[in-house]
């Protein structure tokens, strides 16, 4: 840590060290190299199923799953892999999940959508869009309880703001002043409809309506996103209940792997591109000294390694045994 | 033993429940101020307070979602849902996060929590208010399921229900709560699931029922047996997930004849299913075959003599029984 | 027409003539001893299941439907008995359908929660709370696509703005700009449950978040339930798109006939009863000279004697035959 | 006749339904810009225009209240809910409002709607992603469930969909989207509900199954004829509701033998009503009781091979007609 007091500067600038800076660099960077990597090996035919990239939403994931303790909690929707390599899940094992082997973080039975590390408080991983969102304030509510002064983090994207359990689950947490971070990942489409096509609401003006603090920030600046969620956080954590964040941000590849993606232009998507949260960190670091051009190809070099790493674990991990197929539908012992 | 109202006996259950395990606590629509609203839970928010008997806004998949997370969190949840027509709404939450969540998460995600829910016709409550589903919930891998038809059997069961890591969908008949019977009094009575219990011995027919319809079930046996002669086993299931069907077959093995009594529509219903079972596990016993005695195929409706034509009736029992000898 | 000439006065004030008050107070006053005497019906075991009184909230129906022209549309839920006779439906027919004829208006199959009269463009009665908020946005979007000039106007309680297809479905009417108008009956309770331990939310402020005009009034004041509800069908028709009015208001009785009323005292209901609606028209009419005691007693008489003569017609009214039981479970014949 | 796939067919009936009935109108998430999920609206919007061909919000609840709210207008709205798995978020508005208004009302109220969805596993989707539910949906009266096999049963049946007065749920199996077939080219070619095809004519057993079924008992029926010389006849169902029990009761009282083959699983499945139904219409003819061969009882693995295991295959088939001979 003492490295940090010749950068101090840019620390003071926007109350985050260079330190973690180069963390949210480094793990922007692999998140982008670890999903460009899942969509060549879907390609390959070593995935199957349905694969959500999350490339160039990568600064929602990592500006706030940064700021959470390791006894807060992690809940989250389909488009999950960068969130779970945000909070430190094991990209060999994130892989081998995608690969459907044994070593995967959930065994092989889950998939893409699915990923679940319970011993990081990272509880999934939904597929049905907005069905996790009650859970997320369950789990608060269990927390808020046991006085475990745990904050529970809810992400989900602008599609699932029409369907009903939002409501249910904005109002539930408001009205019960659950600990929880309602993080909406504003990436303008849900699949293929426009937002502007699927809800006649301002999403943040929607969630203030239930009584709960709601701020609609850049969610291509991991640095802002970092500063908004550490509000968000101590908001809950000091019981004044839900807080509400809607993180602007786009998505550059197509919803899933089988979208052609006739909904959107080229165009718009290189506009987008130009906002790169990753470039937009890095030059920012450049400028102010904070990293230079040997560091980040280390870091690239280094991303690079992680990534073929996580496919060699991948391949070599074994299928699940076919004896395992009865298991765990049910806990055996009681209590 | 001392003798009480179902409603009674379930509440004694809560009670004891909440009493015992902190981890315990009781959400829903009306389950507090209003006392329940078939008066299950009453007197517990002003024994037990706001925190553990907590009245609900009307939205089920909601509730059902925060007690799926409360139970993540290694709390132990009960759910009130009032009435298995309002589960509808909540049924994503229960056949998909309560039912998988623990298969797909490899097992590091449990989910012990138990979903109460009143089922049933026979009121005059219309085509939306008269379900009786229990076997929908039983389809599930990942659910068990839990129809009590008889007070000791509801306290019983309940208490068992808290003490099981997985979901419980704990379904009682409307028309059960006002029935008496005697109760062991012991703290840790419990009831183990997969276990039918034979109600009434008899070797010319078998007659199969759970929650309400094992009812019809003893009354149909009571006929038989005085106008008929016929001497008719009646087996109540107890718990649909698991299924004792080695209870049943020993049964059918010894009878050769089997009528399933069930309350929901015969068409792809849960009778069904035992019927099948029985085919495969007794064929070569079976002189006829297994009859179905359910609800007609129409919506419930209001009127009624137009539902008590539509509710399987201890009449139509003695019917396939004697038409099958 | 031609008497209103003398009383003038009291119309240009509120823009109601005396016509349209003494029919105001002459369905009120319907509604209030049609209630009662179901009441007391259901008490002497004639009618069975569910039976929710609208005691207390006449002024809500009658000041609203009465806006409405034949060729609009009215859904509401299961208290839905004050709705239908200010519709115009026939008191004999639902009263018989409480009873559960053959002349109810629904044949005896829907009951007290499911009144439905096509022919009024009554479609009904909904027991599962919040359930026929889409329908009545289907049916305005289907209007709207055949350019009917027809306006929606769907009903429910304060109780029902939790359950999620509430947002569903407000979302889903000013995103198609559906000619709908939301009327909800704030009686401040769900069941034994008080609004505030239902809602994190004001209920009007919910729905301007959906980018429709939305006005809270008085809902134990006839007059201005009328004056609000002509704005909304006016804003409605003419294309404006949905509006939503909460009006707010109390019920006298139980929730339903087997509520023990635990969770309100008596003081709190005696306290609404001073507010009455009915007791407010009265007054302002004999103040204004609209009305006289003696007009006042014969409307009382037609009232008993209308609903004399509706429990008379349910009680003579056949069974429907057990034959029919499995009629009209599907259409028989294709389009 | 022409060849396409199924999900050509499929769009071609949406297509001529649109064009010959301006009361039909198509609502659903993602069915214009995206051109579907499955590619079967594809090119709809451009020539149908906004108002014919609705893109949704992602509300299951609210798009199918919609479409029944319309419907009772008299609209002849077609909702597609993507899959089946999204369907259980509008399960109230099915089968309590779509199923029973016309009973309730007592017939003044009609429901034309047409429910579609995807259904079915193999394609490693996970255990919320790969139902096979459309028992589910035959057990509700009020309903009719239609789940074809084949583009030409695809065209027929759902252009017979619109023209039917009552709700419909058309569920298409996944797997069948890419499905080549001959397609009779006549504008109005409809496929009645309620008529079984026999696939294939055979006199040792009787394979019955339905959507993404047939083809594994299809496949089964030829293993068996070139390994075992054993002569399968295979039923199409093609409709649950109504349900044509009359061709499977004829064929049995001929073999003598029948299979079930269904994707959904076996406990409280419907495959259980067309095995009890043989059982009450041909028990004299049995001699075994009937099979039922379907998912085996877990929530459904991700992983390739685990998949497999879970789903019915020909040879689970094969054994299970081996074993009752
Ligand atoms: C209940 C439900 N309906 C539909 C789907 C199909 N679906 C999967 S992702 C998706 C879009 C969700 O969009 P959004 O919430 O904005 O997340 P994004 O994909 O943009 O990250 C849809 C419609 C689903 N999974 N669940
Ligand atoms: C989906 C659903 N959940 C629960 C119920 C049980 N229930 C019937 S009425 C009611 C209260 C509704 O309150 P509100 O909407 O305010 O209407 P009010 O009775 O006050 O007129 C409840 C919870 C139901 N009918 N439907
Ligand atoms: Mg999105
Ligand atoms: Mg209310």
């Amino acid at each position: 840590m003492s490295a940090s007091a010749t950068r101090q500067r840019p620390a003071a600038a926007n109350g985050v060290t260079p330190e973690q800076m180069e963390t949210f660099l480094h793990q922007m960077m692999l998140i982008r190299r670890f999903e460009e990597k899942a969509g060549e090996m879907y390609t390959k035919g070593k995935i199957h199923g349905f694969l959500h990239l999350y490339t160039g939403q990568e600064a929602c994931a990592v500006g706030s799953i940064n700021v959470l303790e390791e006894r807060d909690h992690i809940f989250t929707h389909y488009r999950d892999h960068g969130h779970a390599l945000a909070r430190g899940l094991d990209p060999n094992r994130v892989m081998a999940e995608l690969y459907g082997k044994a070593d995967g973080v959930s065994g092989g039975r889950g998939g893409s959508m699915h990923l679940y590390d319970v011993s990081k408080n990272f509880h999934g991983g939904y597929a049905i869009v907005a069905g996790h969102l009650p859970l997320a304030v369950g789990m608060a509510l269990a927390t808020e309880m046991r006085r475990e002064d745990a904050v529970t983090m809810c992400i989900f994207g602008d599609g699932s703001v029409a369907e009903g359990e939002f409501h249910e689950s904005l109002n539930l947490a408001a009205l019960w002043k659950t600990p929880v971070v309602f993080f909406c990942e504003n990436n303008l489409y849900g699949m293929g409809v426009p937002l502007k096509e699927s809800l006649s609401a301002n999403i943040a003006t929607l969630a203030k309506a239930y009584k709960m603090p709601a701020a609609t920030i850049n969610g291509m600046d991991v640095i802002e996103v970092y500063r908004e969620m550490k509000k968000a956080v101590a908001h809950a954590r000091k019981g004044g209940g839900p807080y509400f964040i809607e993180a602007m941000t786009y998505r550059y590849r197509a919803h899933s792997m089988s979208d052609p993606e006739l909904y959107r232009s080229k165009s718009e998507i290189a506009e987008y591109r130009k906002r790169d949260a990753i470039e937009r960190l890095k030059k920012a670091m450049l400028d102010s000294g904070a990293l230079d051009e040997t560091r980040y190809r280390e870091l690239e070099a280094q991303v690079e390694r992680e990534v073929d790493e996580a496919v060699e674990f991948a391949e070599r991990s074994p299928q699940p045994a076919l004896s395992t197929l009865y298991d765990k539908v049910y806990v055996e012992a009681g209590q | 033993m001392t003798e009480m109202r179902m409603r009674d006996a379930l509440r004694e259950a809560l009670r004891e429940e909440l009493i015992r395990d902190d981890r315990v606590f009781l959400l829903g629509e009306d389950i507090g101020a209003y006392g329940g609203s078939y008066s299950v839970t009453k007197g517990l928010l002003e024994e037990f307070g706001e925190a553990r008997v907590r009245d609900t806004p009307i939205a089920e998949s909601g509730i059902v979602g925060v007690g799926v997370g409360a139970a993540m969190a290694g709390m132990r949840p009960m759910v009130e849902l009032m009435t298995i027509n309002f589960s509808f709404l909540a049924f994503d939450q229960i056949v998909n996060n309560a039912a998988k969540l623990h298969y797909m998460s490899n097992g590091q995600i449990t989910i012990p929590i138990v979903i109460r829910m009143a089922s049933g016709g026979g009121s005059q409550l219309g085509a939306t208010h008269s379900h009786s589903l229990e076997g929908l919930y039983a389809h599930f891998p990942g659910l068990k399921v839990v129809c009590p038809s008889s007070p000791a059997d509801g306290k019983g069961l309940l208490k068992q229900a808290f003490r099981d890591d997985n979901p419980v969908i704990f379904i009682e008949h409307t028309a059960n709560y006002g029935l008496k019977g005697e109760v062991p009094e012991q703290e840790d009575f419990l009831i183990e699931f997969g276990k039918a219990s034979i109600l009434r011995e008899g070797r010319d027919v078998t007659l199969i029922g759970y929650s309400g319809s094992v009812h019809q079930a003893v009354r149909a046996a009571d006929l038989l047996a005085e106008q008929e002669e016929i001497d008719a086993e009646v087996i109540d299931l107890r718990t649909l997930r698991p299924l004792d069907m080695d209870t049943v077959i020993e049964s059918v093995k010894k009878t050769n004849r089997a009528v399933v009594v069930e309350d929901d529509w015969r068409f792809g219903g849960f009778a069904g299913e035992i019927a099948s079972q029985i085919m495969e596990k007794a064929f070569d016993w079976l002189d006829a075959p297994v009859a179905r005695v359910c609800s007609k195929d129409v919506p419930m409706p209001y009127n009624r003599n137009l539902e008590f034509a539509a509710l399987p009736s201890e009449e139509d029992v003695v019917e396939a029984v004697l038409a099958m000898l």
